[in-house]
């Protein structure tokens, strides 16, 4: 069970390596897709089913965009200058992150052990323990979700509504009002 | 006090009816509707921020208990901000609604405008660690697109440049939770706070705090991070320039390291250092960079670079003196800290919609093309020069006694480099903006300027209150009304681990 | 006619998906078979349902897929040894076939049913019923001896079904 | 997809063959959100693939005549509007904002479809939200590539 778990978490390093090294733009992005597929069976061990459907329908589509993009472009091979300095300040930065994160994980949890069973007065415990009886839900998540943390989840929706608001917001056709008397309006 | 959810739920939905606004039935049926609507929110959230001084207590979304659900906190601190968030996006409505007239969509400005207003209060309101992150990236992404609104090719950069540093700034906030999370198994604060008082910080604690410290401080745009402040503040629309210098930075940044600092983690001398050093260095530098800016909002972006430098300091010096058991001395501080914060948002935020009267009247933002502009536009002079006094810290405004209580707590707490290079700071600043005086509101009109006219009514308006704000904020140092704003929030600070015992009871 | 095709359609996926259902899974499928039609009920072509409902086409449906996995590893072992022997015998082409079928569904059938089997991938669809076919041993450069090897073995079954 | 009306016959077949049970497949992970993994946002993931699916396969300008993406801003308002309704509901009847009204009134029977209150309105919402904020983005991208390869750089 770990061990397969350990195999796909390398693919995945893998994949991502091969995404970032490889000189074609195609062979990025189903490199990349790899890494998505991976990560969605990764999360199916670890228990989170709904997140791996949503990850899997996510991933085909988003790999079907892509490919259609990169096909549709001239330019199939990624080419730009390499500095070195770029990649041994990348490096330094990195290695001064493993480290501290080397010491972090030993103060952790060790892995697949719920943090709620190591602390006594955790919350999530009292979520398993009772959230069928003070919510009436069959699923703990949802239960979380939309109950006890309900105004996080009408924050994580704004979020998305942000966003897209946003993006319509940059991508519309006409930015400004004609108006007479005054400069016409630039784009 | 039920109604404290409605600080966030009003312009929230404001926020998510407003892009149907952009429809052809509401051009016919509803014109300005999104304006009014807007106003109406606006109007109806500072009213209640105002109702929240002197308030002290929590609000349970959905009924739970805090350990359980998710809570907000109203004390002393939260209502300042309230206070003024809500009522410089007030005056920033006004202000828009001839500003960006000429824009098209207006739905979608005024949507993001309310998310971003919802995002922020959200910030200030919860008592959550997970919530902190969500309410901030509404208002971080708000911001993003309003940043770029305008659509040039330079504002665009500016945008991208922002969200990519912003995302970063996330993401450093985000791993901190989660570690935090991982430490202690809450995310309430109060919990959190009191589960780590009981356990100690440990080492996932320190680097939490490191997290934080580059997280927030990437937000509020501390030196090392400050690289995308002055392309974002000055490429914004004047409005949410004004917004975005004022407010954000402080209530996405100096706000939650405050926070987290004091009522969460626990301040310690080390921490205290580093926001007190990084704070000199934002502030020194930030002037120096200002100094030899050509372009009026540039100039305008890296002074709130210092200011907030300024405010860091503060809070920081509050911090060592706190570890080292000074109370009053770290009182002093703090509550410079908070009261700079107040004076520089309001000044701030009168500079920037008085360089957007500026450009729009006079179609330049380089101060080389500008002079003599006093005599055409009186109002917007006047005004102007009453946020340049302020901020530069001429005796009677505002500003000045802010800086004085933090320059005095410097000295007395024995700071003696620090109080030097505050004051050589002010100095300084006094300079650049005696600068933008000279060169764009004395001396001769010059020829294509001779048409300019005084900025519409709305604007005038708009600018004119802030800058009564300018001059007569410094009464809240004065006995009667010190009480009620800023002792109560400086002694949320103060005493940071009654916090918990405020949210958990006991 | 067709939005009440679509409507049992619908719902009767509903019901597969929350078998076994009660009363409260009957109702909120109703009205989720309503939202479904009002979204996809366009998609539907009367013709295809019609002949849902002849079980001859089932017989001939089974008949195909046992059809199929014959013809999938049977090209398999042709793959395999054209793969491990050490003069590896292939000459890949794409080839032209011409299809009889008229039903689009069969043709996508035919089409899929040629790219699962090992050998031959189908590469295009033109809309007058050629089918350009990649092949990893081409055998017949002529039109119809080529579409007597990839198509002809599919065609007709696939006639009885959706013709 | 300017030169071509959407993809090959075969894409097109089988995106009308599997879009309408992709769509109710989103409707059960949805609605059955408060009983099994599931619940809004994947629901809505798959809600919004049903029609990208076909979007993807006929094209643009025919699919964009049955689905403008003006349109999902409506319905990305509602979910938004729905959700903060639902709260304030709460908050008028049992006095906190989002409270669980109708699981304190009405408790359903635990497992059934009908149960934990307000949960799966709130699971709709969010699900119509999410759909129409997924179609929009995934519109956005093509539309963005459209402009830029209409008007060279930018």
């Amino acid at each position: 069970m770990i061990t397969t778990l350990y195999i796909f978490i390398f693919f995945i390093i893998a994949a991502a390596l091969v995404a970032v090294e490889t000189p074609h733009a195609l062979s990025a992005v189903i490199a990349l897709g790899a890494v998505g597929f991976g990560l969605s069976i990764v999360c199916l061990f670890i228990g989170a089913p709904d997140i791996a459907i949503t990850l899997v329908v996510v991933e085909i589509l988003v790999l079907i965009h892509m490919i259609r993009a990169t096909l549709q472009r001239d330019i199939i091979t990624i080419m730009g200058p390499f500095s070195r300095l770029n990649v041994i300040a990348t490096m330094l930065i990195f290695g001064i992150g493993v480290a501290f994160f080397y010491q972090v994980a030993l103060q952790l949890p060790p892995f697949g052990q719920a943090v709620m069973t190591l602390i006594e007065n955790s919350p999530s415990r009292f979520y398993l323990e009772e959230s069928l009886n003070q919510t009436g839900a069959a699923s703990a998540i949802t239960a979380v979700l939309l109950d006890f943390r309900a105004y996080d989840t009408l924050g994580e929706a704004t979020v998305i509504f942000t966003a897209i608001i946003g993006a319509l917001a940059l991508l519309r056709r006409t930015v400004k009002r004609e108006r007479k008397g005054k400069g016409a309006g630039d784009a | 006090m039920s109604w404290v959810f409605l600080l966030v739920a009003l312009p929230l939905g404001g926020g998510f009816l407003l892009p149907l606004f952009d429809k052809r039935w509401a051009e016919r049926w509803l014109p300005r509707g999104s304006e009014a609507l807007t106003l109406a929110l606006t109007l109806a959230t500072a009213g209640l921020a105002f109702a929240t001084i002197g308030w002290e207590g929590i609000y349970r979304m959905g009924g739970w208990s805090p350990p359980l659900g998710i809570n907000l906190v109203v004390d002393g601190l939260s209502s300042l901000m309230l206070v003024v968030i809500n009522s410089i996006a007030l005056l920033v409505t006004i202000y828009s609604f001839k500003y960006m007239e000429d824009y098209t969509p207006t739905g979608k400005y005024y949507s993001l405008f309310l998310l971003m207003l919802a995002g922020m209060n959200g910030v200030i309101l919860t008592g959550d660690m997970f919530n902190l992150f969500v309410f901030l990236e509404i208002a971080s992404i708000a911001s993003y697109a309003l940043v770029g609104y305008r659509r040039g090719a330079v504002e665009l950069e500016a945008a991208f440049k922002y969200l990519i540093l912003g995302s970063i700034g996330s993401a450093f906030i985000i791993f901190g939770v989660g570690l935090l999370y991982a430490a202690t198994g809450q995310l309430n604060m109060a919990q959190v706070s009191r589960n780590l008082a009981g356990q100690g910080r440990g080492v996932i604690g320190g680097i939490t705090a490191a997290f934080f410290l580059v997280g927030f401080g990437l937000k509020a745009a501390q030196v090392p991070f400050h690289a995308w402040l002055p392309d974002a503040h000055s490429s914004a629309p004047s409005p949410i320039s004004a917004i975005l210098s004022g407010v954000l930075i402080k209530a996405l940044g100096v706000y939650c390291l405050a926070r987290v600092f004091f009522n969460v983690l626990g301040i310690d001398e080390i921490e205290g250092n580093i926001l007190m050093w990084g704070g000199t260095l934002s502030m020194v530098v930030g002037a120096l960079l200002a100094v030899g800016q050509e372009d009026l909002k540039r100039l305008l972006a890296y002074s709130s670079i210092s200011q907030v430098g300024y405010i860091v300091l503060a809070l920081g010096m509050g911090g060592i003196m706190l570890s080292r058991g000074e109370q009053a001395l770290a009182s002093l501080a703090l509550v410079g800290a908070l009261f700079h914060l107040i004076n520089h948002a309001a000044n701030k935020a009168l500079l920037f919609l008085a360089s957007g009267a500026i450009e729009e009247q006079a179609q330049t933002r380089q101060l080389g093309e500008m002079g003599g502009l006093f005599h055409r536009m009186p109002v917007t002079g006047t005004t102007t020069l009453c946020g340049v006094l302020s901020i530069a810290g001429i005796p009677p405004f505002a500003g000045f006694w802010s800086k004085l209580i933090i320059i005095v707590a410097a000295l007395w707490g024995g700071f003696y480099a620090v109080a030097t290079l505050l004051i050589a700071t002010s100095v300084l600043t006094l300079a650049y903006y005696m600068r933008v005086e000279r060169e764009a509101f004395f001396g001769a009109v010059p020829e294509r300027l001779q048409k300019v006219k005084e900025a519409p009514a709305a604007m005038a308006w708009a600018m004119g209150l802030l800058a009564a704000g300018a001059v007569g904020l410094g009464v809240l140092y004065l006995p009667g009304l010190r009480e009620m704003v800023l002792q109560p929030a400086m002694n949320v600070l103060l005493e940071g681990l009654r916090y918990a015992q405020m949210v958990l009871g006991g | 006619m067709r939005w009440a095709w679509a409507f049992v359609l619908s719902f009767g996926f509903w019901l597969l998906l929350t078998w076994p259902p009660g009363w409260q899974e009957l109702s909120v499928g109703l009205v989720a078979a309503v939202v479904a039609t009002t979204f996809f009920g366009r998609m539907l072509r009367l013709k295809t349902v019609r002949r849902l409902f002849d079980p001859r086409r089932y017989f001939w449906a089974i008949c195909y897929v046992l059809v199929l996995i014959y013809r999938i590893f049977v090209a398999n072992l042709d793959v395999a040894y054209r793969v491990l022997h050490p003069e590896m015998p292939i000459k890949p082409g794409i080839v032209k076939v011409k299809t009889v079928l008229q039903n689009e569904v069969a043709k996508t059938v035919l089409a899929n049913s040629i790219t699962l089997t090992p050998g031959t991938l189908s590469v295009d669809i033109t809309d007058d019923g050629y089918l350009y076919v990649h092949w990893i041993n081409v055998r017949a450069m002529q039109e119809e001896e080529a579409s007597s090897y990839i198509v002809g073995r599919f065609e007709s079954l696939l006639r009885r079904i959706f013709e | 997809m300017p030169e071509k009306e959407g993809m090959s016959l075969i894409v097109k077949e089988v995106a009308r063959l599997i879009a309408p049970p992709i769509f109710i497949f989103g409707l059960y992970l949805t609605l059955t959100g408060h009983l099994t993994p599931g619940g809004g946002f994947p629901g809505g993931v798959v809600f919004a693939c049903g029609f990208i699916l076909v979007v993807l396969a006929y094209g643009g300008k025919r699919a964009f005549r049955r689905l403008p993406p003006e349109g999902a801003s409506k319905y990305d308002s509602g979910g938004a509007l729905l959700f903060l309704v639902i709260g304030l509901i709460g908050s008028l009847v049992g006095g906190h904002f989002l409270y669980n009204f109708i699981q304190a009134a009405l408790p359903g029977t635990v497992f059934h479809l009908l149960s934990a209150g307000t949960m799966p309105l709130i699971n709709i919402a969010i699900g119509m939200k999410v759909a129409a904020c997924l179609f929009m983005v995934v519109m956005a991208l093509t539309l963005f590539r459209l402009a830029g390869e209409k008007g060279g750089e930018s």
